[in-house]
């Protein structure tokens, strides 16, 4: 197998108003950017945090690591409005508490969903939003704004479709941002859901995920083309490519996806090059270690999102070379990492997650039989 | 007072001018309600149900699909969730195994899955059922997938009455419904009826006698409901006194009219026109056989389609579908049992 | 609605062997043209009859005329070897007998099916193919090597990527080519099993006849790009457009997509711009003239594919001014056409089909329960 | 003779084990046998069922598929048609309804539509099942679907040895076939058993008796045939006597053995975890009670899952499915009738 794995290739794709030179980038604050750093922290501590819960014994369950993936899922919702819609799917846990995540984390009239909400999911809790009915990130609130998956892949794309047709006839300006990985784009639904989004011009973006993998099944045993964006070019809408391990061009990508979605012109692709660094599923981490080349691997991890954002917060001079070497999570795996490798609030933002899960009780055996039908009564 | 232009309002209807007056109404009721589906909007229907409702609604609200059957129940749920109540037409109920997954799997698990927070409030409906020629994939009645599929109410109407009351209170239940129409009844003159002049609608769970009996009970829906009733007569020539109970809906089932018909009967027929195999017809012999055991002098007897699809020709598409022959047989080998 | 229609964008895709300037019909011998004339002929003459048979009232069911698409199946077929294989569906029901249709129309060894068989379909006799156990064009047969459709559209290219799949292993060089209406490239399904072609290279060539309805939905409801063959670029496939009404155009691209696949290049779209001509049935040729515009319907159908072959022979000398002006079908609807307007061998061949079929007697009932499955005792 | 490489030929086998010797003895007998499945190939399976696969036989027969289930059954029926021998696996037989359509209407139904020209030797296996926290997607027994599906076989094996035996059966059976493989048994230590040296098969349409009785008639498959062993067990305390009866293929099924059970117990418990309505356990009730009525003493019972989803959480889970508890109670209130 000879591909071409991690490398990313930023095409501009003229969608972007062009008033002025402008990438989206350029018109984040310093804190702005500073925040997505501690996002992005934020976003690979959970996922260590969790791994090394379930070797303490205190988590059960799979888990579907973000590790090297952060940064897009970061990018991706950084500029969305508070009114906007995601749908994540099984790689895609943090995403659930950092849509609307900015500044006081825990300020009150946040619509994105707390850190103990999905603490409780994960942990199986009645205080995850669903009720721990259904599993991992098969969580969704119609009140924040994001759509509950099923485990089928792709499933979501037109029910987010339907969604922004419902919305934009409410008077409404929402876009909704699918997020789904290369494998899953050969599903039926995601051609039927896109094609339909695109003859209404629909304000859905579907970032593509490609990190080379889909389970144990490379790339190009899913997909003819180079680049999943190619997609696109079968429904007439933009195919971005992004390089998905750098933060600030997710955001510029799909950030141009989402003002074309709101100006009316419709949906679009945004492939997003990474890698996945671990098994499909914690469960699958060393056949991973073996059914993918160790070079793939290696090559797969060089760029970790924290030190390409790293890099550029130095070069924008947002931070100083000292304090970008305050933590040092960059490169470690979830063993190797511990709570000094991350900023101190990003530690207790979790822990509060974790705390409230842990008190949080079961649901009731008999909520199993509930809510079979809303009762007409 | 009915909203179908060019429809009179008094007279008699057929079963799918009463489909289109639920339609018309309903959207004139509820502002949030959308249609879509193939060929429902430019051409009004393959059966004309939504005739006139482009024109009269928009096309905001009254949408020609792309013929992409997941995509129009995936986005229907999307349109619930976002505050809309949709009617989603199969072009033929035979097209709905190509929306499947996000039937069972998307749309019925919504409400259970978001742990009520969420209503799905989207009626599948379409022409359904065989009779007609339709060969095997315009002639199914696939009704026993979904009654398998836990969160999901089922209904099948047999008559215009129904047809109309039933699909208001679809409309209006908030819960996904599969609505299964009979399209050889669609323009079926004898069965053409006077609709009230006022707002009605139908409640799940109602079964309707269609014809009184004492020595044997034929239950049934949609289409085999005349077959029942003409056997019903053919056995009053015969000294057999039956009973016709019309289900109308499956999920959720009126129990009690059934078992309280058969406490007086003794004796069961159910007909219908799916496959035998998992079909409504077994659903209703084991609930009698666990809840209404004692009342039965005689094994009951189903009268389906047999396991095999529905083939094309005349001679073979009848060979394999209940009939009144079949049932008169049925019923006359119950009560001599 | 402002779109324009049956208007054909021929461009040159490069995927031909370009050893020479030649395209594929410039290898065609006269006889093989005037062949191909007199095929279109047949075509429009099945069609014309059928529907007078239908109103004689010796024929019920509905007709799915494929008048004013007839250049496309004979252009589509005419250059297929007798092993290749073939999906047609609703509206290509004369397929079913211009495949290996060639010299001799009664040749005994003949694989494609004899006109006997398809008009004991048609009128739903016993020596049907398929003993009339499902209707229309949902005919097939291992032996005559056309796939057996369902009524689920663009349910068969999965069907078709197996079977080529197979083929291969089995030392094969068949090249399968699938019929898709333009509204049926939304199916899922559609994308499913032309990614899957694409990324085992596939010998399969997707035919779209964009005849710009689908039932009574125009094309740019069911499609946001403007060109069906727009969709291969999704799969990283060649998509080639034909003039549909040219029936030496369509053997042109057609031929240059089935000799990619049969290189091993690989799958392709074929888009055959055309205009279905009356109704989506013949039970909505009333309504069509309604949901239709009129001046869209006169342009559609304005050239014909009969008149449009007749010309090319003329302008190749192939036939004279005189022999161009023998038969008078062109531009003529069923009621209008008659025997006189088609050559005389037409009219023979369907008589001798429609007498066989009428003879032919209905199955025995019980067939109806037979081979649901097959028995292995 | 096991042709598993690295899979010691004596010694008791695991059912996933035995699913693979079933699938590599077959690959190695018919040179026209391919398996297709997403991850079967160099993953080896989700479940390692197919482990090794790849290599032994190389990429041209063992296709790793991209993630689309109806393709998957579609070029199945292809490489048929093409006179192939397809072992589909579908990773979780919950996502088999993404291919719904192309299995109940083009699979099952070739060989019927070719009046027999065309046979579809093509087995769709894959991983089912609740009591494992699988949740709503990952736990499913949806096999009514294609119990009432006309053309196709459905089997559902309860023991490594049966496992071997009926998929071996299922891939030279020359009919599309519906494998049900029980998840949760795969590795359960508990039920390995040795395995026949030589080639089996083992002949649809024949049940096992997995414990004798006379005083009530268990009957079940897949894992709750443990439920029911269990149950008999602890009948046999409290002095009632049960047999267990295993069905092991579903279509087509065993009514004989079933109804001398019946004829001798007199009492019946239908045991599945498919949801109540228009699953296979209502099945057996309705055959029962159409031909074996005059046997019965007592109203037969269905213990099922409820009708709802699979939950996720233990208890909510455990809540909705049988279990050996509820299937002791209905014992004793049968035999108490
Ligand atoms: C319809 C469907 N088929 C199969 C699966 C099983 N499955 C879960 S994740 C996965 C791989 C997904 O790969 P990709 O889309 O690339 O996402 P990634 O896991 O790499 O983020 C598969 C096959 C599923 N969940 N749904
Ligand atoms: C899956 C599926 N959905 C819907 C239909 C009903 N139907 C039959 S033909 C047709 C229109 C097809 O349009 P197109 O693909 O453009 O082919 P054309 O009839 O124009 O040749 C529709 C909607 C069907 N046969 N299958
Ligand atoms: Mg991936
Ligand atoms: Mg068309």
């Amino acid at each position: 197998m000879s591909r071409e794995s991690g490398t990313a290739t930023a095409e501009a794709t003229p969608i972007h108003a062009q008033v002025s030179n402008l990438r989206p980038r350029d018109l984040l604050s310093k804190e702005d950017c500073l925040e997505m750093f501690r996002q992005v922290y934020l976003a690979r501590y959970f996922d260590v945090r969790l791994i090394k819960e379930k070797k303490r014994g205190r988590l059960k369950g799979t888990l579907y690591s973000s590790h090297n993936q952060e940064a897009i899922l970061v990018g991706a919702l950084f500029g969305l409005k508070p009114t906007d819609w995601i749908s994540p799917i099984h790689r895609d846990m943090p995403a659930f508490f950092l849509k609307d995540l900015r500044g006081d984390w825990n300020r009150p009239d946040r619509i994105g969903m707390s850190i103990e909400e999905v603490c409780a999911q994960v942990w199986g809790r009645v205080d995850s939003p669903g009720r721990a009915r259904d599993n991992w990130s098969h969580i969704g609130s119609r009140s924040k704004k994001i759509i509950h998956s099923t485990s089928m892949l792709a499933g979501t794309i037109p029910v987010a479709a339907g969604l922004m047709y419902a919305d934009r006839l409410n008077g409404g300006d929402a876009v909704c941002i699918t997020f789904n990985g290369e494998g899953s784009t050969a599903q039926g639904i995601f051609h039927e859901a896109i094609n339909y989004a695109a003859v209404h011009k629909l304000p859905v973006v579907t970032v593509v995920e490609n990190n080379q993998w889909a389970y144990g099944t490379p790339f190009e045993l899913g997909c003819a083309t180079p680049d999943v964006a190619d997609r696109a070019k079968g429904f007439g809408i933009p195919g971005l490519i992004a390089d998905g391990q750098d933060v600030f061009d997710v955001y510029d990508k799909v950030m141009m996806a989402v003002e074309h979605a709101r100006s009316g012109k419709g949906p679009s692709i945004v492939e997003c090059k990474t890698f996945r660094a671990y098994g499909h599923g914690d469960h699958d981490d060393d056949r991973a270690n073996k059914y993918r080349p160790q070079e793939e691997i290696i090559a797969g991890r060089a760029r970790d999102p924290i030190g390409v954002c790293r890099q550029t917060l130095l070069d924008l001079g947002y931070i100083s070379a000292a304090e970008a070497t305050t933590y040092h999570a960059e490169g470690k795996n979830a063993s190797e990492a511990t709570n000094e490798d991350f900023p101190p609030e990003v530690v207790d933002y979790l822990n509060a997650g974790i705390e409230f899960a842990l008190q949080s009780p079961l649901p009731a055996a008999e909520e199993g039989a509930m809510w079979v039908f809303k009762e007409n009564n | 007072m009915s909203a179908v232009a060019n429809t009179p309002t008094t007279g008699r209807k057929n079963y799918v001018t009463a489909i289109k007056e639920a339609l018309f109404e309903e959207m004139e009721r509820n502002p949030d309600m959308i249609c879509q589906g193939e060929d429902i909007g430019i051409l009004g229907g393959a059966f004309g149900a939504t005739d006139g409702l482009l024109a009269k609604y928009g096309s905001d609200r009254v949408i020609d699909m792309p013929i992409a059957e997941a995509c129009i129940v995936g986005s229907a749920t999307g349109l619930a969730l976002g505050g809309k109540t949709v009617m989603a037409e199969m072009q033929f109920i035979d097209f709905i195994s190509c929306g499947f997954d996000q039937i069972v799997n998307m749309l019925a698990t919504y409400h259970y899955r978001t742990a009520g927070e969420v209503n799905m409030p989207v009626v599948l409906r379409g022409p359904a059922g065989a009779y007609g020629g339709g060969a095997l994939y315009h002639s199914q009645m696939n009704e026993a997938w979904f009654c398998n599929s836990p969160g999901l109410k089922v209904i099948c109407p047999s008559t215009p009455y129904d047809a109309k009351g039933l699909l208001k209170g679809a409309l209006r239940d908030g819960n996904p419904c599969l609505f299964f129409e009979i399209k050889e009844l669609y323009r079926k003159r004898e069965i053409e009826e006077l609709l009230p002049e006022d707002d009605y609608t139908i409640p799940f769970g109602k079964a309707a006698i269609r014809h009184e009996g004492t020595d044997v009970t034929l239950v049934s829906y949609g289409q085999n409901v005349y077959h029942c009733i003409q056997a019903a007569a053919e056995l009053e020539k015969l000294g057999v006194s039956a009973e016709v109970i019309d289900i109308r809906t499956l999920v959720p089932l009126d129990e009690d009219t059934i078992f309280t018909s058969i406490a007086k009967t003794n004796h069961l027929i159910v007909v219908n026109e799916a496959p035998m195999t998992c079909g409504f017809a077994g659903e209703i012999i084991a609930r009698v056989a666990e809840k209404a055991f004692e009342y039965l002098d005689a094994p009951p007897i189903r009268i389906t389609r047999l396991d095999t699809p529905v083939p094309w020709v005349k001679p073979l598409e009848l060979f394999v579908l209940p009939s009144v022959e079949k049932i008169v047989q049925a019923a006359l080998k119950s009560v001599k049992f």
